[in-house]
């Protein structure tokens, strides 16, 4: 396949490279190219948010962004959340408070918590419920994940 | 397929007009990447619009009026400070596509130019009298929101066109906008009827009026007969009677597994006359 | 072999004394596996790649029902980086029953039986290569008319789907799609009527619905010349992945390795196959080298296993006190185009299992249609029969003006019922949960205007079944349990803190590994509610065992009799004061000087679990109706179940709730919608509506425990009876908040919109 | 000899009975002594039955002991989720 195409970007800080093929997700590349595999496909449509990371700041569905897109960008993926052996607060809480079960849409809800929570350090309920309506959780019914999300939004505000 | 990076809308308009199979524009890709992935449709080529300049701002001009640069995510919207105080129907209806994720790509146009009667944002731009930009071969031309879709997934635009920039009139003094959608869950459905209404008060009196309705024909509607209904008046309950029942006199919807005539042109209805009052109260300056 | 030969190796009614204070079991722990979870670093079955491997895609039928004329795979097999093409008949021939189902199901053979049915698959260098070349298979279809729905499925003129799979209690000269028939029942009905106050009659649908788990199935097979392979899945059991692969491909089961992901969800869906054994087709094909098979979410809905359809007659009479004098059930169920799928039988048991009751008589018809083959979900049958049964009660409750409660509790099931289905129940919560209802505040709180409440109970049996697990003995006196059943909610944590209470030892002095085929004897998946009952059973006993061996160390060492020893604390002490004084040796110390007392210490126990304890819950709602769109806002929800006993109360407590917000979205707005020509309409999340974060509330949960005397901690499974109570309750809400009955499923704000217009304009 | 309680759709298969006795200690020994008594049980009993043993629901532990005096009751299958 004469048509890859070379990708120079930055993944948690890390500068990478990958070629890949015109047709490939940014969560393909990631997954396929970076063995980055803490985003996960769960439809492919942008319907679950398992696969979010941001880029530039920016949450995204890494289904819905293509590899080649990602030229020059900075990506943040769960495998970047935890800073050197220290845990990010929302990890911490999710163990915590049991807010996962399977675990399977785990990495993409705390990438996107944690997004909400720099840009709104204070949500109410009903504001991480929206925030976080895009990614499906089929185990929890969402009560212990909005739980640790608010404790961890406390904690971290006690912190800053 | 072969991925393209313009870095203007002439060469842009240029690619596509020289391709010979499927082409498709790239800014959000929230709607293209889905039909790619569903092998629903696989362009050979694929533009992507976001390196040519200026697409990512939004711009308030001399008058008053907005220049929205087609790659601007909804996200952006959003946050941007003063744009959803003048026309927040319009912000808020393209805040209701998809999630916070989908809202972190997905745009104005792209919403436009993807041809579904159910677009959110569609609805409110055409109650809100935008404008588009269209750059093609034969240079550019200006376009009402209105006259771009012409059938589900089909828009009239022709080969080599791409909608080049966006235009949200001057809001106004004692005018008001909303949006409102019908949806089984909280988030993440398609519409099943949605209503984008703007007005103008002099006093308590409606003096102008777009009514436009989603995903009840096979394009959005703009609903000259629903305007009629309440311009003149003070949006009493006479008022929002006529309104609903031009509303629902406006639909040809079909049945399908997001709902049926029946309850789209019942709910069309109702949604119109809680849009109504809404852009009403924003109209005159109650915070809604 | 004649009787007195065989000795009997486990009697029911074990019994356990569980009344005892704990260390560790009911505390909250992190969950052992939390930190691979939270970081990223979990491996589940998509995460998995090996060298050389090559990746599958698969063609499906766009029909509901064709015979298929020819297929041509020529193109494909030419195709850049193709490296193998297989269709049906490249499976062996001469299966027969569930294994020949499997197989069909599998791959196609002579017949599509459902838009979505496999047809043929390709393995190539890259997923897009093998996603391109499936496009240029070519297949030659003779369409056959279908049927889609269960009621038209049985209709003389139906389409016959199969011919010669009609079970042998099936009635003669009922439609060949009636593959299974059920009666049982006990009481005399007609007397049961005669002498109620009032008698109601009504039919009740559902809708099929998906366990909608975010993870699609997805492996990496790899299979030799010889027969020999290797794979990685994620399943809830991979002895099941095991036995129904070699089953299709005529493999011998032990030559067959498998190895449990991390599993993203199974509800049931994941305790069989579906694209599983073409990867190892394929990878035979290919020389061996390794396929990775993952479905897209489409692939997924289309073509794995939903529940069924039903339709549901149900018939109850009540005196005006309240007591139920009798109950009957018709339940027609579509599984797919299988016999078997449908749960018919277990919804039947579960109908009435709520009551004690003096007659009742249950009929159950199983029915083929043209959808894909049922697999289980999460208390197979008993939601739709709940549905069906406590809507009838509540109606019955409304029309003698009677509180929904105190009607249960009147005649709600307890110690020494005869259950509906046949025996004599032992201890059950079903009272204690209806207590502790009417005692939360959730009961109190007011309701405004097109706001409603709605009650019911919900019941499953619960499972033990085939489970092995063996424990060893680390040489710094921590330990090591091999368990089989895949962790899905937590289960290694409440393993782990069994053995950390049986054994005396830290929680974290515990490492629970789910294992592969290979290194463990045979288990059944983690269904039926049973991973924290049956593997905790299994894993206690390992305790018991290697215990008994670490006290006879100690014994041997101080020269005493073994019966002398007897453990506790994490150590071997003197019984009493005759077997002399002796400091307490630590598993610490024992473990350290294993191999000079005698070799490595472990414990090891493999059992058809028994004991089984049932779990029966109440739940109560609030909803409020927007009474001109229909549509339907949970606004309160309470689940109150019977645990037995919470061994990880979190985890308990994150099952009652997940298994609610199931039951929610299959309430109002899950449902499998089919056209014209039998194909689904909405095979994806944006239309197969499962709940989202902002459209439920916090939702309340009150742990009631009732021991389960055949466990040795009393566990009774908590897994499923959740999903039974919500599609009932909010029904009675709806009702409660709008006058307006809802008897078939979902209760999109379409029907509910309809059904208001309707009362209103009389 | 136990007593077993089978489903009223197995009559047609029982000469009309309900309630049959057979001589069994363990439940495999009751299905196989069922199959003996009435062969028109066979293929019912072949393709998978519950059987409740005091109250209790087993699947396929057919090593599981009966009693005189044990409750049985032959189910229709159950499988788990």
């Amino acid at each position: 396949m004469s048509n890859k195409i070379h990708v120079s970007t930055k993944v948690n800080g890390d500068e990478v490279e990958f070629l890949c093929d015109p047709r490939e997700t940014l969560l393909d590349a990631l997954r396929d190219r970076l063995n980055l595999t803490g985003a996960k496909e769960g439809c492919g449509t942008g319907d679950c948010g398992a696969c979010s990371v941001t880029v530039d700041g920016r949450l995204v569905c890494s289904c819905l962004m293509l590899g080649a897109e990602a030229e020059g960008k900075e990506i943040a993926t769960i495998e970047g959340m935890a800073e050197g052996g220290e845990l990010h607060p929302l990890q911490r809480k999710f163990i915590e408070h049991a807010a996962l079960q399977c675990g399977v849409c785990t990495p993409g809800i705390l990438v996107a918590a944690k997004n909400l929570l720099e840009k709104n350090p204070d949500p109410t309920e009903e504001q991480v419920r929206y925030w976080l309506a895009g990614n499906l959780c089929r185990c929890t019914g969402y009560d212990k994940i909005i739980r640790a999300v608010m404790d961890a939004a406390e904690e971290m505000r006690g912190a800053a | 397929m072969k991925y393209h990076t313009p870095a203007s809308f002439a060469d842009a308009s240029a690619i596509a007009a020289e391709a010979h199979g499927v082409t498709r524009f790239l800014a959000g890709g929230t709607d293209v990447l889905v039909q790619m992935r569903s092998d629903i449709v696989t362009p050979e080529d694929l533009i992507d619009v976001k390196h040519i300049d200026g697409v990512k701002d939004i711009t308030q001009n001399a008058d008053g009026s907005w220049t929205i640069g087609i790659a601007v995510a909804g996200a952006e919207m959003t946050e941007h400070p003063t744009l959803g105080q003048e026309w927040p129907g319009l912000v808020e209806a393209m805040d209701l596509i998809g999630s916070t994720q989908v809202q972190g790509r997905a745009t104005l146009v792209g919403n436009l130019c993807n041809g579904s009667p159910a677009a959110d944002s569609v609805p409110a731009q055409i109650a809100a009298g935008v404008t588009v930009t269209v750059t093609g071969p034969n240079g550019t031309r200006d376009v009402a929101v209105e006259d771009i879709p012409s059938g589900p997934g089909r828009t009239t635009l022709q080969k080599g066109e791409l909608i080049s920039a966006l235009h949200v009139p001057a809001r106004g003094d004692n005018a008001g906008d909303a949006y409102l959608r019908f949806i089984p869950r909280t988030e993440m459905d398609i519409a099943v009827v949605g209503c984008g209404i703007s007005l103008r008060v002099d006093g308590d009196v409606i003096t102008e009026a777009r009514v436009s309705l989603g995903a009840v024909a096979p394009t959005v509607l703009l609903v000259a007969d629903a305007a009629k209904a309440i311009i003149g008046t003070t949006l009493d309950d006479a008022a929002l009677d006529s309104l609903a029942k031009a509303a629902e006199a406006a639909c040809s919807p079909i049945d399908d597994k997001r709902g049926t005539i029946e309850f789209r042109t019942e709910v069309a209805g109702v949604l119109a006359k809680r849009t109504a009052k809404i852009a009403y109260a924003r109209a005159k300056g109650e915070k809604v | 072999m004649a009787l007195d030969e065989v000795k009997p190796v486990v009697e029911t009614g074990e019994s356990y004394d569980s009344n005892k204070e704990f260390k560790y079991v009911g505390t909250r722990p992190n969950r052992p596996d939390g930190l691979d979870k939270v970081t990223g670093r979990a491996k589940y079955g998509a995460d998995h790649a090996v060298a050389n491997m090559l990746h599958a895609a698969v063609l499906r039928s766009p029909h509901a029902h064709a015979r298929i004329v020819k297929i041509d795979t020529s193109k494909a097999e030419a195709a850049e980086g193709v490296k193998a093409v297989v269709i049906g008949t490249d499976l062996p021939e001469g299966l027969t029953g569930g294994d020949l189902h499997l197989q069909e199901n599998t791959l196609a053979r002579d017949k599509v039986y459902y838009d979505g049915h496999a047809v043929a698959a390709v393995a190539a260098t890259s997923a897009l290569a093998a996603k391109d070349a499936v496009k240029l298979i070519e297949v030659e279809y003779e369409l056959l008319p279908h049927v889609i729905d269960v009621d038209e499925a049985m209709k003389p003129d139906a389409p016959v789907i199969r011919e010669g799979d009609q079970g042998p209690t099936v009635p003669e000269g009922m439609h060949p799609n009636v593959v299974n028939y059920m009666e049982f029942g006990h009481g005399d009905l007609e007397a049961g009527f005669a002498a109620a106050d009032l008698v109601l009659e009504n039919t009740f649908k559902t809708e099929a619905t998906h366990q909608g788990y975010i993870e699609p199935h997805a492996c990496v097979g790899q299979l030799g010349e010889d027969g020999k392979g290797e794979m990685w899945v994620c399943t809830q059991g991979q002895w099941f992945i095991r036995k129904m692969c070699a089953a299709v491909l005529g493999l011998e089961a032990s030559n067959l390795r498998v190895t449990p992901s991390e599993i993203g969800g199974g509800f049931g869906g994941k305790t069989t196959i579906f694209s599983e054994a073409i990867s190892l087709a394929l990878s035979r094909k290919a020389g061996g080298r390794p396929v990775k098979l993952v479905m897209t979410r489409s692939e997924v809905l289309r073509a794995t296993g939903p529940t069924a359809s039903t339709s549901m007659d149900v018939k109850i009479g009540m005196k005006k006190d309240g007591t139920i004098t009798a109950g009957s059930v018709e339940f027609r169920m579509q599984g797919g185009a299988w016999p078997d799928m449908a749960p018919t039988g277990m919804a039947l048991n579960c109908a009435f299992a709520s009551y004690d009751m003096p007659a009742v008589h249950h009929v159950g018809y199983d029915v083929l249609a043209n959808r894909p083959k049922a697999a289980a979900y999460r208390a197979p049958g008993s939601p739709m029969a709940a549905f069906a049964v406590e809507s009838l009660v509540d109606e019955m409750c409304r029309e003698l003006k009677l509180d929904p409660i105190e009607v249960r509790m009147k005649n709600g099931a307890k110690e020494g019922t005869k259950a509906s289905y046949g025996p004599t129940f032992k201890q059950i919560g079903l009272m204690q949960t209806l207590e502790a209802a009417k005692a939360h505040p959730n009961l109190q709180a007011e309701l405004g205007p097109n706001q409603g409440r709605g009650v019911a109970c919900g019941f499953w049996f619960n499972h033990g079944g085939e489970t092995s697990v063996t424990l060893a003995l680390g040489n710094d006196g921590t330990v090591t349990v091999s368990a089989g059943t895949p962790d899905i909610g937590g289960s290694r944590a409440s393993v782990a803190l069994m053995v950390a209470e049986t054994l005396g030892i830290p929680y974290d002095h515990v490492r629970v590994n789910i294992v592969e085929t290979g290194a463990l004897g045979f288990n059944e998946p983690s269904h039926g509610s049973r991973a924290t009952f049956a593997t905790g059973k299994a894993a206690v006993e390992s305790c018991n065992q290697a215990i008994k061996e670490m006290c006879r160390r100690a014994a041997k060492k101080w020269g005493i009799d073994e019966d002398a020893v007897e453990w506790k604390d994490g150590a071997a002490h003197p019984a009493g004061p005759n077997a002399g004084e002796f400091p307490p040796m630590t598993i610490k110390k024992i473990a350290q000087s294993m191999g000079r007392s005698g070799g490595p210490i472990s414990g090891h126990h493999e059992t058809t679990a028994g004991g089984v304890g049932e779990s029966f819950g109440t739940h109560v709602v609030d909803v409020e109706v927007d009474p001109e769109t229909g549509k339907t806002t949970i606004l309160r929800y309470l689940v109150v179940q019977d645990a037995g006993r919470a061994i990880h109360p979190s985890y308990v407590e994150g099952q009652y709730q997940g298994g609610a917000a199931q039951g929610i979205g299959w309430a109002l707005n899950e449902e499998y919608v089919y056209d014209d020509m039998g194909r689904l309409q909405n095979p994806v999340f944006l239309d197969y509506r499962v709940p989202v974060a902002s459209d439920l509330p916090m939702i309340d949960t009150v742990i009631v425990e009732v021991p389960n005397p055949g466990h040795p901690y009393g566990v009774r499974g908590v897994g499923e009876t959740g999903i039974t109570p919500p599609l009932p309750a909010i029904a009675n809400a709806i009702a409660d908040a709008t006058g307006c009955r809802m008897r078939h499923l979902p209760m999109t704000p379409v029907k509910v919109l309809k059904a208001i217009k309707e009362r209103v304009n009389g | 000899m136990v007593e077993v309680n089978l489903w009223s759709g197995l009559r047609r298969f029982t000469d009309g009975e309900l309630v049959v006795t057979v001589e069994a200690k363990t439940v495999g020994q009751m299905l196989d002594a069922l199959v003996t008594a009435y062969p028109a049980l066979e293929p019912v009993i072949e393709s998978g039955v519950s059987i409740a043993v005091d109250g209790e629901v087993i699947t396929d532990a057919h090593h599981i002991a009966v009693k005189p005096d044990s409750e049985i009751f032959l189910l229709q299958q159950l499988k788990g989720g």
